[in-house]
């Protein structure tokens, strides 16, 4: 499952169609329909299918992993829109997700509580009005004053849940009732499976396909104007001034789209874990969705979903790794967090444009030395 | 137009192509999918005729780690001394214990592992309020026992709703009762503040503690956690006047309290419940490095604290001499601290559950062991359980006592209660001593 | 009235230690145009030699020294291995690698150190004093702190005002290529840039732990509210740095005092907001030129 | 002076033709204690190419950036087909029908080639957000006309092969006619070019000297420029600035001769 985003700043070789002759993707693009909407709905579509066929073959406990995983994935697919595309970061989204767990709490836990698929709009809804607000404050910073504003965000917020104990449950935080999967899911699963619906695959169900509907949405505005205005202010500001272009408004709308994804995220999150606490929505988990859009690839979609899933898998697997190399379990478990500071540290200095960067340029490198020599992806550059 | 609209159709049909495509994809998985349902009714997960599997979850990194990721080392430590022994019932005990950095989301995670891929046949210990708050419905549903949560909350005392969670130490209410009718008959003129961590640890023992103080109290301050800086409630117990103050706080807030009323030279008799007091951690604050700062004792000496489990320092306790025994024969270089003492005697209490369970457990059959048999289970606790199938709330009773130096002396023996307005009794019988071997006697018949 | 007194007299002292904690972090910034996220990591790797040094010897004075000493060698050296690859570049880059090198060190520190409590010792009394018999919320140990930062801080304006060096160091972070051209060795000023910032964040970290408990996490708090100072004041300007760590601390204090506790982190947002959506490069920073 | 009409004018602004364009009106800029621009009035007219030089510092960006509404002058005015322009903001003189390319590129280097000049023709876009985010037909049919926009202008610039490429991959002159056709593609009525020539060897100058002389049936052109053969050979009329004064205006041919013109760029070289 990825949808690609056309991008980047990394992509510094450029894109070189030698004329005349077709490349092998072109043959594939024929086939596809020709609206964007068309190509990114058959992607989707394959995505669905991709989805129903892991979740049905693999074990419980991968289920889950792959419930965590489309929450990680659907709110890194938001902030990779912000700082990949729009160049702003930010590193409250962890308090944004917090929003919508806690919206999604108060929604399931009222008494006849709403369709689910209302509650996650409403999720989506209500964090992204906080996503205006805190993108029109945001707007005027950048870089250092910008990562300070939103820092702080992400401070503050779990304070409120603890001043509104009567509402939100305070320290201890606030219970969600998972749904449980409708007959009729479940009779469609066992009618494709034969597999009997569990909770975590219901979960991990609802997981996904708020994720494929995000990465949808998110690629058509990324492929289109919107998306390209996006980059142009991130670019360069004076220049998409000059070309009627306001940057604030385009900043605010991209911060609110960002926001909106980070709300479903908590909501997914909030029914998955069946909890919304303070203690969940620390700075660490901000950290750590910008840690999946870095590793990834900054403004990439797939990139997104890479990240977020070396964040679920790698964890436990250096934990075991640590255990079977024979160390504590309590050096074990430091052993994650080090090997993910590093793993930081070295994915900037040595693979700047993540794992999809660095795959697409060797993609590139191939197709380059394949085809044609001379001119090709590297033209005088001004020193 | 003409040719626009045909490739428009080519389109079309290229989308119709792929809905195909899915479909005869989905009815493949359909084939892939239908594998044999319904295994053999008998099997217990985690449980094979040599070894039976147990899991927990803890803080091992992260703000929360100092002091508590020392528990399941302790625990690890004992389960490996029973196994060195032949084990139980020829089972050896494997421990797997998961780091959730106190973050309910990771706990959930690594619940999840620990009972879908690891297959645990039961929980043991998991650590904190809010982290295993995130887990209490699933290990119900799941059928998971769940024993001894290390956390005093009464969240885990609701047998009707989560038949397979017990707590362990004593809940905060009890304990603060405890305290509170000491305060009132030892120190009847004192006039008591409260200094309470805002969660369900300060909210629990508030409703204890005001259940014998709610005349004497002058004033109940409340911190934040994570927020260090404690200087306005400790000033605001010192305006209310309170000349004995109780703290029911987290260790380093013992920390904090403490040097904030040195500095407002604030000096009220203080009493700290049993998690927040350890002297070994604490106790020891500033000690060594007096010279000319502050006083030559430790901070805390003369501070009331209680006390459920032996100490660390009790070098002449024979629980404290087999846990020194143990720690040194299956632990680590570290020194034996009073949370891994706290991890061994979760150990112990697991032991003798299994051993109830019978040589062949089943999940429920832990359980029912539990509450059948586990009000007569003796340990290294000073106070019976309370459990029975109506109740699944752990140690009734708390000894109040004295921190001297790095050590404590006993000021009362121990006392029992219950929740609510159960009255509060000494404990009667002599205090339990260890078998021989160190391992519990499973019960006969 | 003895309140108000307590409640400012311990935010000042609280103020102090966000200062000299956002002092680090603006020496960094104006020689490398970076901000250290992994400020406070240093300086609670530092703090823990620190404590070795004095368990074995039982002088608190040599154990500054080493920390210090720690710091400079530990700055330098990041700047040195790694900083000096992502100057320069994007500026999430630079964020991210110091991100990376926080989570890294603590992580270090736990394996390394333990994750336990340790008691760390104070070299003055903790006990408030008394003036004309009343107390007053003031050590002998928050004027050594508050007497730390003033001297620190008096020492890096003297540094960039009347120094060769310090011009030479400002003049480097401003324009590189122009510095090189005029014959100014820029890498090994930016190193030094980052050994000096790595001293003042390991005398921070020596600062918050006296007294008090050390851990790995110990310094988290102070990270978030240090770096919110260093903004409000203008990431350019050690006076900045000194007002906004006082005014937070203060303003955090009142806010704790009078409002509520769990409100302080809101209140830090609400100040900063306030602040930058007014000045967006902060209090003391003065306002670049639009580029075009 | 006045030629025709430009074509790219919207239909009805017959006033354009009587009076000038765009009209700098006695404009005073001064950064604290410093006078950057000092009464300077200046009068485009449609169709007209119009140079502004000086020696460094003489207040040419600055004057250009009062033009687009990046500095806010302290005294005077502007006035736009002879209206009068108020608290000018960049973004809105796309809208007015005024581009402008900047000093170097201004290229968006993370956007191709083609992108870049999407991005020019962004004020022609109609679709809004919804249908960007549904991907509906409409919001196709709009990209698909921004694309043919900008594929026009590439190719009328000669630069349509390089269009799926990354700016930074390309030769500093094709990034130069890249950004030309990222502001003609808004298709304006005014072009503000800074420094067009600035990095161009002499064939590409050459070139560049004919294609604003063929933009002048189109728009008026206002350019700042060092470069004087180009100035010389290109422009109707010619402002010349010192220390933020005008000290000459005129054709070519009366600017070369003004002995004001030759004391200003002499100052500079005796500097």
């Amino acid at each position: 499952m990825a949808v690609p985003v056309r991008n980047s700043e990394s992509d510094e070789a450029g894109r070189s169609v030698p004329p005349g002759r077709p490349r092998p993707l072109d043959v594939v693009r024929r086939w596809l329909p020709r609206s964007t909407f068309g190509r990114h709905a058959l992607l989707v579509l394959v995505g669905a299918v991709a989805v129903v066929l892991v979740l049905e073959t693999t074990s419980p406990f991968r289920n889950s992993q792959f419930a965590t995983l489309s929450y990680y994935a659907i709110a890194a697919a938001g902030l990779t829109v912000l700082t990949g595309l729009n160049g702003q970061i930010s590193l409250g989204h962890g308090a944004l997700m917090a929003v919508g767990a806690y919206t999604t709490g108060l929604l399931l836990g009222s008494a006849g509580p709403p369709p689910l698929i209302l509650v996650l709009v409403v999720a989506a809804a209500v964090t992204a009005v906080v996503g205006v607000v805190v993108g029109a404050a945001a707007s005027r910073l950048h870089g250092p004053y910008l990562a300070g504003a939103t820092l702080a965000f992400a401070i503050a917020v779990p304070g409120l849940a603890i001043y509104f104990d009567g509402v939100l449950g305070g320290e201890q935080g606030m219970q969600i009732d998972s749904p449980r999967a409708p007959a009729w899911f479940a009779d469609a699963i066992y009618f494709l499976s034969a597999n009997e619906m569990s909770g975590a695959k219901y979960l991990a169900y609802i997981g996904w396909a708020t994720l494929l509907v995000v990465l949808l949405l998110l690629a058509n505005l990324a492929a289109g104007r919107v998306g390209r205005v996006w980059r142009a202010v991130r670019d360069d500001e004076v220049a998409a001034e000059l070309a009627g272009i306001r940057p604030g408004p385009v900043r605010v709308l991209a911060f609110t789209v960002s926001a909106a994804c980070a709300g479903l995220a908590g909501a997914v999150l909030g029914i998955v874990v069946r909890l919304a606490a303070p203690s969940g929505f620390t700075i660490v988990l901000s950290l750590g969705l910008l840690t999946a859009v870095v590793v990834g690839g900054l403004g990439s979609l797939t990139g997104a979903l890479l990240g977020a899933a070396l964040l679920v898998f790698l964890p436990p697997a250096v934990t075991n790794l640590g255990t079977a190399a024979g160390l504590s379990g309590v050096a074990a478990a430091e052993l994650a967090p080090l090997v993910y500071g590093v793993v930081l540290v070295l994915v900037v200095l040595l693979a700047p444009t993540g794992v999809v960067g660095g795959v697409r340029r060797m993609w590139q490198s191939i197709r380059n030395g394949a085809g044609r020599s001379g001119v090709g992806g590297n033209g005088r550059e001004r020193s | 137009m003409d040719t626009v609209g045909s490739r428009r159709r080519l389109r079309g049909r290229a989308a119709v192509l792929a809905v195909v495509a899915v479909v005869a994809l989905l009815a493949s998985a359909c084939g892939a999918g239908g594998r044999p349902s319904g295994e053999e009714g008998g099997a217990q997960p985690g449980l094979t005729p040599q070894s039976v599997k147990v899991g927990a979850h803890f803080p091992l990194t992260g703000v929360a780690s100092p002091g508590y990721s020392d528990i399941p080392t302790g625990t690890k430590a004992y389960f490996d001394y029973v196994n060195a022994h032949g084990g139980v019932h020829g089972r050896q005990i494997e421990y797997v214990f998961r780091d959730d950095a106190y973050n309910p989301t990771q706990t959930s995670q690594v619940v999840n592992e620990l009972v879908l891929q690891d297959q645990v046949f039961a929980m043991l210990g998991g650590l904190g309020t809010p982290t295993h708050s995130a887990v209490l419905d699933y290990l119900n549903s799941e059928g998971v026992p769940d024993l001894f949560v290390s956390s005093g909350s009464l969240l885990w005392d609701q047998p009707e709703r989560n038949p397979q969670t017990f707590g362990w130490q004593p809940d905060y209410e009890i304990e603060a009762k405890i305290i509170g009718k000491y305060v009132a008959e030892n120190f009847p003129q004192a006039k008591v503040g409260l200094f309470l961590q805002d969660d369900d640890l300060g909210r629990d023992a508030e409703i204890g503690g005001r259940r014998f103080l709610d005349r004497q109290i002058v004033a109940a301050e409340r911190y934040t956690p994570g927020n260090t800086d404690v200087a306005p409630q400790i000033a605001a117990l010192q305006a209310a006047g309170a000349d004995f103050v109780i703290g029911f706080n987290v260790p380093s807030y013992t920390a904090l309290s403490q040097l904030q009323s040195l500095r407002l030279n604030y000096d009220p008799q203080w009493a700290y419940s049993n998690i927040g007091s350890d002297p070994a951690l604490v106790g020891s604050l500033l000690a060594r490095f007096s010279e000319g700062a502050v006083t030559d004792a430790g901070l805390l000496d003369g501070v009331i604290t209680t006390e459920y489990l032996p100490s660390v320092e009790a070098a002449g306790d024979p629980w404290t001499q087999l846990f020194t025994r143990v720690w040194q024969e299956h632990g680590t270089d570290a020194e034996l601290t009073n949370f891994r003492i706290y991890g061994m005697a979760e150990a112990y209490a697991f032991v003798q559950a299994l051993q109830a369970a019978g040589p062949d457990p089943t999940r429920e059959g832990l359980v029912a062991a539990v509450e059948q048999s586990g009000a007569q289970m003796e340990g290294p606790w000073l106070a019976p359980y309370r459990y029975s199938e109506q109740s699944h709330a752990g140690i009734s009773g708390v000894k109040i006592s004295r921190i001297v130096g790095a050590g404590t002396e006993d000021l009362t023996p121990v006392q029992v209660t219950d929740n609510g307005d159960a009255p509060i009794t000494p404990h009667p019988g002599p205090a339990s001593t260890p078998p021989a071997n160190g391992i519990p006697v499973p019960p006969t018949g | 009235m003895q309140q108000f007194l307590n409640v400012t007299l311990t935010g000042l002292s609280q103020g102090a230690i966000y200062a000299a904690f956002a002092l680090a972090l603006v020496l960094i910034w104006r020689s490398t145009r970076i901000v250290n996220f992994a400020q406070g990591s240093m300086g609670m790797f530092t703090t823990y030699l620190a404590l070795i040094v004095i368990e074995g010897t039982g002088s608190y004075w040599l154990g500054l020294v080493v920390a210090l000493g720690a710091g400079l060698l530990l700055g330098a050296a990041i700047e040195r291995l790694i900083i000096r690859r992502v100057e320069g570049g994007p500026e999430l880059s630079a964020i991210i690698v110091t991100l990376g090198l926080f989570v890294a060190i603590q992580a270090l520190a736990a394996i390394l150190f333990g994750a336990t409590f340790r008691s760390f010792p104070a070299p003055f009394d903790l006990r408030g004093m008394m003036v004309g018999g009343v107390n007053v919320a003031l050590t002998p140990f928050s004027v050594f702190v508050i007497g730390s930062v003033v001297l620190v801080m008096a020492a890096l304006v003297a540094l960039f005002r009347f120094t060769d060096v310090g011009l030479r160091m400002r003049a480097a972070a401003f324009d590189q290529e122009v510095s090189r051209l005029l014959g100014v060795p820029v890498g090994p000023l930016l190193t030094l840039g980052w050994a000096l910032a790595a001293v003042v964040g390991s005398l921070a970290g020596l600062l918050i732990a006296g007294g008090s408990l050390v851990y790995p996490a110990y310094m988290d708090p102070i990270i978030v509210y240090g770096f919110v100072a260093a903004v409000l004041g203008g990431l350019d300007s050690p006076g900045g740095a000194v007002v906004g760590g006082l005014a937070m601390g203060l303003a955090l204090s009142y806010v704790s005092g009078y409002v509520g506790s769990e409100l302080v982190a809101m209140a830090a947002l609400a100040i900063l907001v306030a602040v930058l959506l007014v000045r967006p490069h902060g209090l003391f920073a003065r306002t670049a030129a639009r580029r075009v | 002076m006045v030629t025709d009409p430009a074509e790219g004018a919207t239909p009805g602004d017959t006033s354009a033709t009587d009076g000038p364009l765009f009209r700098v009106d006695e404009v005073g800029v001064r950064f604290g204690g410093l006078v950057a621009l000092d009464e300077v009035s200046l009068s485009v007219a449609p169709g007209e190419v119009h140079g502004v030089i000086g020696p460094n510092g003489a207040g040419k960006t600055t004057l250009f950036n009062v033009c687009c509404g990046f500095v806010t002058p302290s005294s005077g005015t502007l006035h736009w087909r002879g209206e009068p322009v108020r608290g000018l903001r960049p973004h809105r003189l796309a809208q007015m029908g005024i581009a402008r390319t900047l000093q170097g590129v201004g290229l968006f280097r993370g956007l191709t080639v083609l992108e870049n000049v999407m991005v020019g023709a962004d004020r022609h876009h109609r679709a809004g957000f919804t249908s960007a985010l549904l991907a509906l037909r409409r919001s196709d049919r709009d990209e698909r006309a921004l694309r043919e926009r900008a594929h026009a202008v590439l190719t009328e610039l000669g630069t349509e092969t390089y269009a799926d490429r990354l700016p930074g991959s390309l030769p500093y002159p094709v990034q130069k006619r890249v950004a030309l056709a990222r502001a003609l593609v808004a298709e304006p009525q005014m072009l503000l070019l800074d420094e067009p020539a600035s990095g161009l060897g002499a064939d590409d100058m050459a070139e560049l000297g004919t294609r604003i002389r063929g933009l002048r049936d189109r728009m008026a052109v206002v350019l700042v420029e060092h470069h004087m053969d180009l100035v010389m050979t290109v422009c109707d009329r010619i402002t010349v600035l010192d220390f933020g004064r005008v000290v000459a205006e005129g054709t070519p041919d009366q600017v070369r001769d003004d002995p004001a013109v030759i004391d200003a760029y002499l100052g500079e070289e005796a500097a």
